[in-house]
């Protein structure tokens, strides 16, 4: 009992759990969900757990945010402040991220309108599928 | 201090931006698109030799007076060797390659600037801008900002594949960035997992580290870092099991575009290969790793390539064969088998791009891209067609021209590291490349013409015409004096070892 | 303890949302999520970051897929 | 059947290779190059897994032989790689996937226990 009180007051290795939660959860969703859209969400979890993965590295039990205010010493600041260099990346692949999902997105609305599903069998898979169109000129043929 | 390294980076990004101020000038924009990318090629010849410092900040040891105001812990720690800023290091390796890249930049643009007639519009902003993300990944010292640019250049490689109208090519765009957004958050939480061992993302000091025991080299760790580093190299770089994305992606693009895909793929390949054998190569079995994938492309690339009915689609699984070499160069990680692979990188720009140019005015002439239903055209441009056969000869590695001196150096590096069944393979490999280029030849130029083929009526560009040739003359060029290269790169590969 | 039940409401989230059929749920779904992990990245001394985060998750991601939910369909067919 | 009756229908079947190259009009063309990639997937296999004779010589002869005999079995092996490497979404992931497997499976254990 006191050992999973331990682990749960352990912020940081909570914080990687959730992060491979994360990851797991998104690989399973980016790899076996059929719809686009779930795929793409699927990866957006997978980003955001390497990003919490990343901030969760640089975190210091105890320790202050870290910002250099006036009144600090220098020693006390560099022995207690959690590591900013993760943090600094973060934002930066924070950014990437969003960048990505709305390409995607963009990209699979252009799919729905050119086949009228979000199948991902159907629109990326080897076999061809039936545009829009296409259906549309077979039904006036008959 | 050198301002020149970063204007490599800076010049074609601001240049992306701004070109699309200009929209409907079309002569302003035409002017400067010309204008920066003749800059492209001549900024590295002029720049020296150096490392940049974003911010100025430079490692603390090279400061004393700033060092010795701080506590005597990071005076005497590896903290005062560190890199707190972004370094770009600028060597004789990446003088070549970004002399090269300015160079195949300027012919893309060149000739999609004279083909198309809408100048401004997205096709050159993600020109310009995956360019200037490709010199930053080879200029760059930090893992992390190879891996950030990297990403763009992602994004601006399915920009240019979108805006193509090829059929099926938003198809392809998302099945590389679904595929691209598995490998490259992996390869992203490989890099958090180095940071988390070492502390630091800049690739020298990770090595400093490493090599000085500062953490445990084989500690799980570090193991699993590589694993997820070397699974993002394969998605960069297009090895299998992405080399079937990649060659898509390739043949959905215009071929001026593809010029560029294909450049931007080699040239990340290389760097993060670099990368990745800086800091990883103690590894008991990375060389291994590194032979087996390159043989699988090879391999792969190859037969795929045959069996392909798609002029585009066959150059660009040779494209990702031809990467075998590369890597089998850094594979059998001796100082000439290094030479040797990233000589046969520079080859493979030159000649990859000569042959989507080359093929590329047949699908300006025809619009057809189906080997089946083509034929003739040498009637149409014999001068096109024989330097055309010529660049595949290069690729396939004929005598006089660059291929064959790589791949020679490939071979021998081989067969003095006690491999020779990997030399045999290559040179099979490059007998199949030959097969595989003059079935794409003869079904296109030799074969008689189809009664229905129609639209030859144009004539072939000028400006293909003069990229054909200067790309020819540079690979004979580098066939008869190959030290002008393997010099330069034969020092850096010593450095590496 | 706080943080702790803030991760069990994010991985509870993000496993809902690849359960739902009803797409806008699911985009709903994600900004809790996201906000979650906006929570954390305060606990975990990042409060640069979770502001970026704080916008990115909550507010555009959603937005963007509801809207591409809007262009697209609702429902999940299987 | 003895496996020299199988050899030889193998090999009748890859001249056969038309048949199996689904509905595509058949060349001369289309049946050499299919010819020359099984015959190069062939021998590239065989002449890689020679390269195991620097860890053990009697694993390499059991391998090449065992190898051998699948290969010769199972002949007309290009349209069946064809179909693997098609430009499905679905198949590509899956090879991602497997991939990363190995490769972390390989170099975890592959450190820690030798």
């Amino acid at each position: 009992m006191t050992d999973i009180l331990l682990i749960l007051g352990d912020t940081q290795l909570m914080s990687l759990f959730t992060a491979a939660a994360f990851i797991v959860v998104g690989l399973f969703a980016a790899i076996f969900l059929d719809n686009i859209i779930k795929k793409i969400i699927g990866i957006a979890f997978i980003e955001e757990g390497a990003n919490l993965f990343i901030v969760a590295l640089g975190y210091k039990a105890g320790g202050v945010v870290p910002i250099f205010l006036p009144g600090m010493s220098a020693d006390w600041f560099a022995a207690n402040s959690a590591y900013p260099l993760p943090q600094a990346l973060v934002l930066t692949s924070i950014v990437i991220g969003a960048s990505t999902l709305a390409v995607m997105l963009a990209i699979s609305m252009v799919l729905y309108k050119k086949y009228g599903t979000l199948s991902a069998s159907e629109i990326l898979g080897d076999k061809k599928t039936q545009t829009l169109a296409e259906k549309n000129a077979g039904d006036n043929n008959e | 201090m050198n301002e020149f390294i970063p204007l490599m980076v800076i010049i074609p990004i601001a240049c992306a931006l701004l070109l699309n101020l200009f929209h409907k000038k079309d002569k302003t924009v035409i002017l400067m698109g010309i204008i920066v990318a003749i800059v492209l090629p001549i900024i590295p010849l002029i720049a020296n030799y150096g490392l940049h410092y974003f911010g100025g900040h430079a490692p603390l040891i090279t400061n004393s007076t700033l060092l010795s105001t701080l506590p005597s812990t990071i005076q005497n720690s590896a903290l005062a060797l560190f890199h707190p800023a972004v370094t770009y290091s600028y060597g004789a390796l990446q003088k070549i390659f970004i002399f090269i890249l300015g160079i195949i930049a300027f012919f893309a643009i060149f000739n999609s600037l004279s083909q198309n007639k809408k100048v401004s519009g997205p096709l050159m902003f993600l020109m310009f801008m995956g360019t200037a993300a490709v010199t930053a990944i080879l200029l760059s010292d930090d893992i992390f900002h190879m891996y950030i640019f990297f990403e763009i250049s992602a994004l601006t490689q399915t920009g240019i594949i979108l805006t193509s109208k090829t059929e099926n090519n938003y198809e392809t765009a998302l099945k590389y960035m679904i595929l691209g957004s598995i490998g490259g958050p992996l390869l992203l939480l490989g890099i958090g997992f180095v940071l988390g061992a070492v502390g630091s993302v800049n690739i020298t000091d990770i090595v400093y580290a490493i090599s000085h025991n500062l953490v445990d080299p084989l500690s799980p760790t570090l193991l699993f870092a590589f694993g997820l580093i070397f699974f993002g190299w394969l998605y960069t770089s297009g090895l299998p099991p992405f080399h079937t994305i990649k060659s898509g992606v390739y043949s959905k693009a215009l071929p001026n575009a593809s010029v560029l895909l294909q450049a931007f793929t080699v040239i990340i390949f290389i760097a993060i290969g670099i990368a990745i054998f800086r800091i990883f190569s103690y590894l008991p079995f990375f060389k291994t790793l590194i032979v087996v994938f390159s043989l699988i492309a090879m391999v792969l690339g190859v037969t795929m390539a045959i069996m392909q009915t798609d002029f585009r689609r066959m150059i660009a699984f040779l494209a990702v064969g031809e990467l075998g070499y590369i890597g089998l160069g850094f594979g059998l990680a001796t100082k000439l088998s290094i030479t040797a692979g990233l000589f046969q990188a520079v080859n493979e720009l030159v000649i990859t791009a000569l042959l989507f140019i080359g093929f590329g005015t047949i699908l300006y002439l025809t619009k057809i891209s189906d080997t089946r239903k083509l034929g003739g055209m040498i009637q149409h441009n014999s001068i096109v067609a024989i330097m055309v056969l010529i660049g595949g000869f290069a690729m396939a590695g004929v005598p006089p021209l660059n291929g064959f001196q790589s791949k020679l150096m490939i071979i021998q590096a081989s067969l003095q590291s006690g491999f020779p069944e990997i030399s045999i393979i290559a040179i099979l490999v490059s007998i199949v490349t030959f097969m595989v280029f003059m079935k794409a030849y003869h079904s296109i130029y030799l074969k008689p013409k189809p009664n229905d083929l129609v639209g030859a009526d144009k004539l072939v560009p000028r400006s293909s015409i003069a990229a054909i040739a200067i790309l020819l003359i540079i690979c004979i060029v580098l066939g008869l004096f190959p030290h002008l290269v393997t010099d330069n790169i034969s020092q850096f590969a010593m450095g590496l070892i | 303890m706080i943080e702790v039940v803030v991760m069990i409401i994010a991985i509870l989230g993000c496993i809902l949302a690849i359960l739902q059929r009803d797409l806008l749920k699911v985009a709903i779904l994600t900004g809790i999520n996201g906000a979650c992990v906006a929570f954390l990245f305060q606990f975990l001394l990042a409060p640069d970051v979770a502001l970026t985060q704080a916008i990115v998750g909550t507010a555009i991601v959603p937005v963007f897929l509801a809207m591409a939910i809007y262009k697209t369909q609702r429902m999940d067919d299987k | 059947m003895g496996y020299y009756d199988r050899i030889v229908y193998s090999l009748r079947n890859v001249t056969n290779i038309k048949g199996k190259l689904k509905r595509d009009p058949t060349t001369n063309e289309s049946v050499s190059s299919a010819l020359a990639a099984e015959l190069t997937i062939i021998s590239t296999l065989l002449i890689a897994s020679l390269l195991l004779r620097h860890i053990n010589i009697v694993l390499t002869i059991v391998v090449i032989l065992g190898l051998g005999l699948i290969l010769v079995t199972n002949m007309p092996i290009i349209p069946k790689l064809k179909r693997e490497q098609s430009d499905s979404l679905e198949k590509m992931t899956f090879y991602a996937i497997l991939t990363l497997g190995i490769l972390i499976t390989l170099i975890y254990w592959g450190t820690t226990n030798v």
